[in-house]
């Protein structure tokens, strides 16, 4: 235990908004939620939020002429309002999706279907010759669907490499970056590594040669302020449920002319202009892209979760997870027999903590976190090609958000020393202190 | 402690000192499983000796079993039990413990395996509480039965070929 | 008002559930709710169910190693096998989608992706020469996508016509169902009409040359007992929101083998078998079809959802709505200048009841309504083709609910007679009564 | 009843009895707008004469106004209310009156609109409390927005090749 000087958060008490936190686990543990990288918890103000809509004003938005109707729309686009400044952006360059992976497939689709959309969606037509640059970090959401974009078109996949140290390898960027390139689909920030891209450089290049850069920002959205204007990109995806909102929304921003100039994905009711039996047109955007009846709860949800976040400033969620990053970096480091994927210093990368101990399999590692009370995640993270790049199958991940606490990183260091002495991996002891 | 419930002293011995690990010959199938969840796998091999006359059945001794593999601790342990315990015993009594083992594995701890039928394999009771590893303990025995199925079918071939066993099967 | 023999549902008490149905609207007027075609109202126990998850069970579903993703995991997996049973089906055939429209884009995607995803998947094969069939009372979420897949791959759509009684015409299917059928996509249960429509008479005919039958079942299942072993379909979709669950939440039951047979539509995580930087292999169904962080907590409130119907009884559901639908059609056939597109009487027709009012336009009607507390939808309701073939631009609908009784279809008669007195449409009397 | 603050007794009478429905001739422009949310339509046309020598600007009078629609009572209200209040009066005004109604119509029933400048277009303050009928009342106004634009570039083409106004624009 380390005493420490008040951050810009007081976790100890904005966890008393979260219910779960206070539960126990395993034979009575306090639960140490080190998880949030795979998904938040959600406060009161969040789940109140969405069960007020339910209970007062639900309804099928922009489809009733009554008062309930009336008031589901306005809390619905009020929602979409609040989500789009949050992020810097326009209320009509918000698209609702069920998660970060439809918004990321959504674009996907429409560079198919831009084949057979006509001349008005030429700009996103792809085909046999151009290129689709990724890189090798990114979590699967972002790259099996360029893979299968290039499948169904004929275009090519190419990929940054990772360095060791766990930073996007730009040494071949002029190479990789051409006027081939249509697109670019790039992590904010890895669900693995932590590491945050320099989005500007790639965007830069990206956009010499008319290519659209589009980001995964579902790690970066819900742990760093985020504005749209500032970073370059052209689409930018992320997912309720990993930003204190409620699962089955998420987000896909875009440029308001791109989004003009795109053909549809999924297609249904809501999203038409007319409708003959044969064929159909669009409505506008952000409508255009989503088809059926709305999750509205969920926006409300997320809205509430927006507002939860700017009430406690995406600046100081920054900073409190900056100083816990350090502060976990420096326990981790003194630790014998574990391997960090990833930046070693605090610099451009966020609380996330992928790691390999020494003869130690990942999942047994996470076996015993669990045991005591520790929720960490084993696997390959949904980026099976980062591991294989790291030669490992598996790591343990520990991820940070803005209700944890110093305890919390002891707890996490204390937990993998407590792996190690029951399976007698190491000498029991810290290098170092 | 539930950790120890789970991480039986006999789990952690064979876990650091696997029994038959390394893969050996000859042997008359093989199969190669994979756990999809964490990307762990096992390459098992097994041999038969068939009780009497040419017919190979179930009354078929198991003449050896060796694997190589990747995992963790469980799995490791599981499959190292599996050997000891296998390893001499008829087909027909090793399909009936697989039977004993997967219906331990998904009892969510609520078992009272039966020591007679399981021996050792007991010690696993503890691992079926927790979903996530479920797998883990039954990686290997998947692998011994479809190795196994295969080795009789190869076997039967070869006998009524009156040939030799095959330098490598599947 | 009438007296009239309680049925085996007692709506009045059953009501106490749905804290939104106690609200009032537009100066003190308690709510008519008879929208919930469009969407239906939530009782308690989905809520609590739904909000207990997040509470107390909250992690990212088939992902972690620690207690609460194994709870949340379990969760969620009980609650498909809970809403798999509820239609008759086997946990294995139940994909989870955002809703009904997803669902059935889903299918269609899987077909034209099918071209490029190598011979495991041909079956799902369609191209120039091949027919897709729908119908003309389709609502748009099972339209225009058939349209669409038509247009990616070059293959022809052609559709059932409508009888004037608002029947499907049946005159032509042996020209309409022929070897060159791929699939038939029909709706269940006409969400404009009522209807229901002969799907096994349809779906023999389209197995006997080997096509696929996808059942819109949006309207089916929230209403009458529905078991997919009975019914002849391969594919059945449809959506939490309209049987009393979430929104967000969607299903899609098909028959293991084809599901088997389908290649992935959204991809992502948890979707996959492995994956290479340049290629991926798929998991099997229902993951394959189950991309990105699900949606665990709508999951659960579904569940909670069958539940309830079932706890309430599925066939006293469609007795209920059937005793309403009686005396709704008497009552609305009752009334001058009041025309109803669809089945006049009860049989074969749920409580749907789509209608035009000589010389006021249905938005007018609504408005009124509306002012009397009474939830209505005016407008095409995503079946614009069907408006066409009736000549009419929008029609006014109720839709009825378990939770509707006797009182409301008397509300909406009057409402109506109230809405041509306030135009001077025609003189205030019912005739016949 | 609300109804009644809705539906003024203005608007119901414009409904019953519409005034310069029909399309006439002759005209400077047409618009056709459609509101998607109901499929509903009107056809609107203008014409308009300079007001003095050739030039063409916001002093030209709007000389007529006529359309064609199909749609709910407050679609048809505010077309009729539309053209009487219009006809005779200048470009200018006319966009002012339309800016004026626009903002009235998006106040949530909050504004206090000034009677001077709408005039009996102040009947519809009451719609604006609905978001859902607003377009009801716009659907006409911006027809006859885009009718004027289109007037203008052709009169003055006209005039400056001397033409005669062409027998259907747009
Ligand atoms: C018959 C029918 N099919 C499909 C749908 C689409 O459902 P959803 O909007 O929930 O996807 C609806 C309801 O809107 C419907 O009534
Ligand atoms: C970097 C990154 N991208 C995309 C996703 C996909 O998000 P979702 O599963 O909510 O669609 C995740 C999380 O799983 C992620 O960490
Ligand atoms: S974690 Fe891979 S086999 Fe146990
Ligand atoms: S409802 Fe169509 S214009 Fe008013």
């Amino acid at each position: 235990m380390t005493a420490r000087e008040p951050g810009p958060i007081d976790a100890d008490k904005l966890r008393d908004d979260f219910e779960i936190l206070s539960r126990t686990v395993r034979d009575d543990r306090p639960l140490v939620y080190l998880d949030s990288g795979a998904t938040s918890q959600k406060p009161r103000q969040v789940l109140d939020a969405e069960r007020d809509f339910y209970e007062r004003h639900n309804a099928a938005v922009h489809r009733g002429a009554h008062q309930l109707a009336e008031e589901a729309t306005d809390h619905y686009e009020s929602a979409r309002a609040t989500i789009a400044s949050f992020i810097g952006g326009r209320s009509d360059e918000v698209v609702f999706t069920k998660n970060a992976t439809e918004a990321i497939n959504l674009v996907a689709y429409a560079m198919s279907n831009a084949a057979t959309a006509g001349e008005t969606y030429s700009r996103f037509r792809i085909g046999p010759g151009d290129e689709v640059l990724v890189t090798e970090m990114e979590h699967h959401a972002n790259l099996v669907p360029w893979q299968e974009l290039c499948r169904r078109t004929g275009a090519t996949l190419r990929w940054f490499s990772v360095t060791e140290e766990g930073r996007l390898d730009l040494s071949n960027m002029d190479d990789l970056v051409n006027e081939r390139t249509k697109i670019v689909a790039l992590a904010h920030q890895s669900n693995v590594l932590g590491t945050v891209n320099p989005v500007r450089t790639v965007a830069a290049r990206a956009h010499e040669f008319g290519a659209l850069v589009l980001l995964d920002a579902a790690q970066s959205v819900p742990h760093v302020p985020v504005d749209v204007t500032e970073l370059g990109a052209d689409f930018l995806a992320f997912s309720g449920h990993k930003m204190l909102g409620p699962n089955g929304i998420g987000v896909l921003w875009g440029r308001p002319e791109l989004l003009a100039a795109m053909p549809p994905f999924i297609t249904g009711g809501s999203m038409i202009g007319t409708v003959y039996i044969d064929r159909a047109t669009w409505a506008d955007p952000p409508q255009r892209f989503e088809a059926g009846v709305p999750m509205a709860p969920q926006a409300v949800g997320l809205a509430a979760a927006c507002d939860y976040l700017s009430a406690v400033g995406m600046a100081n969620v920054r900073d409190h997870e900056r100083a816990l990053t350090e502060y976990a970096l420096e326990r981790l480091g003194a630790l014998d027999g574990v391997r960090l994927l990833g930046p070693a210093d605090g610099e451009a990368r966020g609380g996330t903590f992928s790691f390999v101990v020494d003869d130690i399999h990942p999942h047994d590692v996470g076996q015993v976190l669990d045991d005591q009370g520790l929720a960490v995640r084993v696997g390959h993270h949904c980026a099976w090609p980062l591991h294989r790049r790291f030669e490992v199958v598996a790591t343990t991940r520990a991820s940070l958000y803005l209700y944890n606490t110093y305890a919390d990183v002891d707890a996490l260091a204390e937990g993998i020393t407590e792996a190690q002495r029951f399976f007698g991996a190491v000498p029991v002891r810290e290098k170092g202190r | 402690m539930r950790l120890d419930a789970m991480y039986q002293e006999i789990i952690l011995d064979h876990y650091r000192n696997p029994h038959n690990k390394g893969l050996r010959e000859p042997h008359d199938g093989e199969a190669h499983h994979v756990n999809p969840t964490c990307g762990d796998e096992v390459t098992l091999r097994v041999s038969l000796t068939p009780s009497g006359g040419d017919v190979i059945d179930g009354s078929a001794t198991v003449r050896d079993v060796s694997y190589d593999s990747m995992g963790c601790s469980i799995s490791q342990a599981s499959a190292s039990v599996l050997t000891d315990l296998l390893i001499g015993r008829s087909v027909d009594e090793g399909m009936r413990m697989l039977d004993a083992f997967t219906e331990m594995m998904h009892s969510k701890g609520e078992a009272e395996p039966d020591e007679d039928v399981l021996e050792d394999a007991v010690a696993f009771v503890g691992v079926s509480k927790y979903p996530a590893r479920i797998k883990c303990a039954l990686l290997a025995w998947m692998a011994w039965k479809d190795a196994t199925v295969q080795s009789m079918q190869s076997v039967s071939n070869d006998s009524r070929e009156g040939g030799d066993v095959p330098e490598s099967a599947s």
